[in-house]
């Protein structure tokens, strides 16, 4: 039979699935204890016992010095700024998106604009952003903003605009605005792509966050990773990594429960 | 905003972290800043830096009144960018904690022929010409790759760095690797290395207040910290934990830092003629990268003052100036 | 009243003459089959009535008064596709247009005007057939009830014209019938004009008043830019069907025979 | 008549385009012109003089001190980096995702594993890898592979899962064995999308470039960028920050010609 | 020689019976038309055939042999839609079969065997009327033409057995009415047995020797996960046809009244 053909069963499935992961913790495990067998005090691999060393340090017990749960608190800290960031990239693009792909003055003045935007490279205008903005908060969420926001508004426009024209003149012979039809009509048919795209953009924010919290921060994931790195302290950094890893996929998942949630038909027009 | 030259009383501070600046976060954490701010009835904002490079460029963009750097960075940053710089505080220079490393070698002149590894046009860069010179070599005898100071540890680890120029903390750590050897540190130029705290000139002018507050707020942490006492110890454990390692990683850093804690020697450190001598080797360097500004016809271009009142180069464009003013007023109690 | 004038009309597409001097004059409650081999205008000419295209010649009269030019509520319209929003339920769907015309800010209404409403739009539903799906979405009707939904939707606005671009093409035989009943129970109920395309010859005679054929005269390769189409017959069905009124020669109402 | 049905003329079209172009340079001239005459010296916002004396040392001589035409030669090594890190993520992309969307076992044990790894913060694991691989083109290269691949490799795992099962029986009872199926059933089909995910990460591509080139290299846009912000050279910075935009907007246009050009079918397809 | 015959075949996905002890034997070079309203399981019949799907229970066997539990060249299948591929002109998707069974490492044909097998496939595209499109990609070619270039496709395999899902069920009737006349000549012509899903019974009797019809019989909601889909009617058609053979009450060929 041919392999397209052939199928896992049930109990095979969850082995396959967890193999790939279990082949790199092995690998982990073999490669941490070749190089602290060369060199005991080598800290790029730590073992297992340094490693939950590590994670106590950081989690489970506070920090001598300010007496915070350093996990904790860099969490919160990273997370306000994310979850800033995106909200205000998501309001741009929808915003931005809706009347770009609507409306055919606007998606003329500014889709090549938009489209222009997002191939900048904001990382090259950190310098000016820390500037302009000074220090704080600001400057760390508008990079996030910065980053994420003309790639979702090109997305965003670029849905509208696939909406069958169909649709829009159904809408006007049921006497819609231009007001109403981007209210009833375009922005919940686009809303479960506005998820969709947010979740797209989750990797690329942290990404950002973590490049503007390691310029300048006093908390946050970004911070410590690039803090420690200095020591080269893997102990922590592999821990914080898996954390980050953790949460964006747990935020892909709940973004995407809410759209289901939320919008249940879009999952209806996808089987269709 | 931009800082004016006029009387206020909202002053920006701000410090990246390095062994010889950690105080400055210390005195904020712990109530030493708003004790001289309220003093002087001023209001200071302290801003910790992750990334040097960065608390630097806020202060020649006017974003910051004052800012801690070397005074190698003071001459081509802000004093090449426009920004008229008067170093308030000499808090140390570095005696140890810039160093030379290789790998398999055992004498500086083995470096000849490698590719380099350091931070190009920082103090690395300076401190290796430095020491090129002082075996007969010139940088055109290696190539430089530049390598961001966090990533030096994890670096050095790798088959193609043979050799690597940095500081403390990574200096130490790097050092302890097995292969590594230190062949030249900035204890063989003692003194060309200079920590500062340097304010915007015409802010200082205007507020000679604020000058006085940093002054107080450093001989009263430098005081603490080098106290062979519980809070000492205390200090210095925290100074550590907030630099990323622990009470006796800083202790070893600071053995590598002559720390000016107190004034009058800092007093004697500006006005010795040596300052001169070193200020020339340091826009000498500049000059030569180019990082005095890409118009500027030689060396002269920048003027820097000394307490003196020697002028090295152009007087008319006067960006740099040492003075002893407060450190002064600090060891004649005067503040 | 609701006649429709078509006077003169040229349509092109840059170079292209698609229309070519159509005039034509439909009176009021007609019901007009529009039919004729595929690219020959048919879609462009509803598209015309609907305001969602303008003439590049002549003009069209709806009751003697000149088209506005853009789609509104007096003319309705059914396509083959995207005729429903997805995102609606039945009940929804059927609700906006009066929800969009009554709440000209959030397009939406509440309380005792919703419930009215929702009233009126439980009939319309049941109306066509689908009385107890109020609450599932489009994707989870078949073909058929998608389009008997588009029918309620539209009809709930009363339009003065009722567009269908090849409605019910996309239908099976035997739902196609069904839907045909319907048809013609609510051109016969609701005072309106109707305009359909459709490429069945069968449907068009089963449903309409009037059968017209657009055509293309000169096809030959190097003449189809220069020429349009054109209308080529124009066949009133006998004996004639009046709106309200069933002839004899009607079958009684669900007595239609299946395909 | 409502907005939504209101289109701009052909001239208009031209002029609409541009307007934002424009009030970005006008912005840019009066935040230049004020800051300038605050401090005639300040480096933040250099004048068009400042900026166009900048462009000519970098792209229209040689640098005094090494003799070279540095915009040029940055260019080219960035370019080198880029290029051969996109290739390898496509290839990687091509191969992983066609055996993963094919083959009912790859999917069950990979295609977790690969959704996993495209949330890892790659800039997090740099210390990892410029230790694993050294400080040479291999580290950079490799940056750009693990930032872009995983996603790429997920969104064509996708795209070759899409494909209509009857095709994929239709092609078996053409006697097409699963290699010949993916050869020349699923290959020619994934390929224009291949392309466009390509596309869609250049922008990442060019951000993993300028981060692995702000922290080793000897030449590179990325590497100038972060290497002049030292002093702040923004009359370099901004030229450079133009120049990479440009590049990536003519990468994004060249891969889009060259899909419409090589799979002509591709652009039919989307019309229909 | 491809007779099948299905024994005592059961279809359940889950829980839900779709197919209910199903026993059939379709004699060589039979032409079924397998009708039943949507959703009784016409579909998983064929697929169980191709061999996509296989039975729970019962057994299916061609020629006496088992099935081979996946599709193959000796089962060609005509889909509604996606059977032909968007990446191939019509000439590389006539062609590709052939190249795929002769290349198995490249799937390509070069040189002599290539201008041999192209010689093949334009015989093949001009017997399916689509001689002088062999360079467009299906995205050029309507409904009508796509069916009959996947048409072509699955007979240059020389199938044993062609299997239909509703083939032409999207088309409009005009061509549907062309598209059956040229069945009709391939099924004459080309030795193989066809089983053809279809919702329209007037293409049935058309086509077909024979027409099947599935059924449930117990199809209340609570009956519905339980029973499945059993035949109900198995009409063979009289006069009986016979392939190769044109009856005399087969209207002669070109004469097929339009519908
Ligand atoms: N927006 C447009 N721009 C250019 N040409 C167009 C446009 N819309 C339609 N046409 C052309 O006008 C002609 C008539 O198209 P139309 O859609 O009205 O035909 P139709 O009779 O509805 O065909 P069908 O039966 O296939 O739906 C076609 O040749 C088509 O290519
Ligand atoms: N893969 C599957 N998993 C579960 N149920 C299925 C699957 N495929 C088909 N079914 C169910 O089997 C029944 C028969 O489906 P099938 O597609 O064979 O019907 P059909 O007769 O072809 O209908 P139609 O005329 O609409 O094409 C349906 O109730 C369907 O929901
Ligand atoms: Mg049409
Ligand atoms: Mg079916």
């Amino acid at each position: 039979m041919r392999w397209i053909n052939r199928r896992p069963r049930r109990g095979a499935e969850m082995l396959l699935l967890c193999l790939p992961f279990a082949a790199l913790v092995a690998a982990y495990l073999i490669g941490s204890a070749i190089r602290l067998d060369a060199n005991p005090a080598d800290k790029l691999l730590p073992s297992p016992a340094q490693l939950w060393a590590g994670i106590q340090r950081i989690a489970l017990m506070p920090d001598p010095r300010t007496g915070e749960w350093l996990l904790w608190s860099d969490t919160a800290a990273s997370l306000m700024r994310l979850a800033a960031g995106l909200g205000i990239a998501t309001v741009i693009a929808l915003l931005l998106g809706m009347a770009v792909g609507l409306l055919p003055y606007l998606r003329a003045s500014l889709g090549a604009f938009v489209a222009f935007l997002s191939m900048v490279p904001p990382l090259a205008l950190l310098p000016i952003l820390f500037i302009t903005l000074g220090l704080g908060e600001a400057a760390k969420i508008c990079l996030i903003v910065i980053g994420v926001a003309p790639i979702m508004t090109r997305d965003l426009a670029l849905r509208v605009h696939e909406i069958p024209r169909e649709m829009i003149v159904k809408a006007e012979t049921l006497s819609a605005s231009t007001w109403l039809i981007a209210l009833r009509v375009v922005l919940p048919q686009v809303l479960p792509r506005l998820l969709t795209s947010l979740r797209l953009q989750l990797g690329p924010a942290f990404l950002f966050l973590i490049a503007a919290e390691a310029i300048s921060a006093d908390a946050g994931l970004g911070y410590r990773i690039f803090l420690v790195r200095r020591y080269l302290a893997m102990d922590v950094i592999f821990p914080y990594v898996a954390w980050i890893t953790l949460l964006a996929v747990l935020a892909d998942i709940a973004i995407d429960r809410l759209r289901s949630r939320v919008f249940p038909w879009s999952d209806l027009e996808r089987g269709a | 905003g931009h800082a004016r030259a006029e009387e206020k009383t909202d002053f920006k501070v701000a410090w990246s972290i390095y062994a010889g600046w950690m105080p400055w976060g210390y005195a904020a954490d712990n109530g030493i800043v708003q004790k001289w701010a309220d003093k002087y009835g001023i209001a200071i904002e302290v801003t910790q830096f992750n990334d040097y490079v960065e608390s630097m460029n806020q202060f020649t963009a006017g974003g910051y009144d004052a800012v801690t750097l070397t005074n190698m960075d003071g001459l081509s940053i802000p004093a090449a960018g426009g920004v008229d710089t008067t170093a308030v505080i000499v808090g140390d220079f570095s005696a140890g904690n810039d160093a030379v490393i290789l790998k398999d070698g055992t004498a500086l002149t083995d470096i000849a022929g490698r590719p380099v590894n350091l931070v190009e046009f920082s103090v690395s860069h300076y401190l290796l010409a430095r020491a090129l010179d002082s075996v007969g070599l010139s940088e055109r005898d290696v190539s430089i790759v530049n390598t961001a100071d966090p990533d030096m540890v994890g670096a050095f680890q790798t088959p193609d760095v043979t050799a690597m120029v940095t500081w403390n903390p990574m200096a130490s750590e790097i050092a302890a690797l097995p292969g590594a050897t230190k062949v030249f540190d900035s204890a063989q130029i003692p003194g060309e290395i200079i920590d500062l705290m340097v304010a915007n000139t015409e802010v200082l002018q205007d507020n000679p207040d604020f000058g006085k507050a940093l002054a107080g707020i450093w001989y009263e942490t430098t005081a603490l910290m080098v106290a062979d006492t519980p809070e000492g110890a205390a200090a210095r454990a925290a100074m550590g934990a907030a630099s990323g390692t622990d009470g006796a990683g800083y202790e070893a850093q600071l053995a590598a830092t002559r720390l000016f804690d107190k004034p009058a020697e800092a007093v004697a450190f500006v006005n010795s003629p040596d300052l001169a001598t070193t200020m020339d080797h340091v826009r000498g360097f500049l000059f030569d990268k180019g990082l005095l500004g890409p118009t500027a016809p030689s060396a002269d271009a920048v003027g820097i003052e000394l307490p003196s009142g020697q002028v090295l180069g152009d007087g008319a464009n006067v960006k740099l100036r040492f003075t002893d003013d407060w450190m002064q007023m600090a060891a004649d109690g005067a503040l | 009243m609701s006649a429709i004038s078509v006077e003169n009309v040229w349509k092109e597409y840059g170079d292209q003459v698609v229309l070519e001097n159509l005039s034509l004059q439909i009176a009021d409650r007609a019901f007009v089959a529009l039919v004729g081999p595929s690219g020959c205008g048919k879609t462009t000419f509803l598209r015309m009535i609907l305001g969602q295209e303008r003439p590049t010649r002549g003009r069209i009269l709806l009751d003697g008064q000149p088209l506005p030019p853009e789609p509104g509520p007096d003319r309705g319209v059914v396509y083959q596709r995207y005729s429903v929003f997805p995102h609606l339920t039945v009940g929804g769907n059927v609700m906006l247009g009066p929800e969009l015309r009554g709440a000209r800010l959030t397009g939406r209404r509440f309380g005792a005007a919703r419930r009215r409403l929702a009233d009126e739009a439980r009939a319309m539903i049941a109306a066509v057939g689908l009385a107890g799906s109020e609450d599932k979405y489009p994707a989870q009707l078949s073909g058929g009830m998608q389009q008997r939904l588009a029918l309620a939707q539209a009809l709930m606005m009363r339009p003065r014209v009722l567009l269908l671009d090849e409605p019910f093409g996309a239908l099976d035989p035997g739902i196609r019938a069904d839907i045909h009943q319907l048809m013609k129970r609510l051109w016969n109920e609701v005072p309106m004009t109707a305009v359909m395309v459709t490429h069945d010859l069968r449907e068009a005679f089963t449903l309409a008043t009037r059968v017209i054929a657009l055509e293309r005269l000169r096809d030959r390769p190097e003449e189809r830019e220069r020429y349009g189409a054109r209308i080529t017959r124009d066949i009133s069905i006998w004996p004639p069907r009046v709106a309200g009124q069933r002839t004899s020669f009607d079958p009684p109402e669900g007595a239609e025979p299946p395909l």
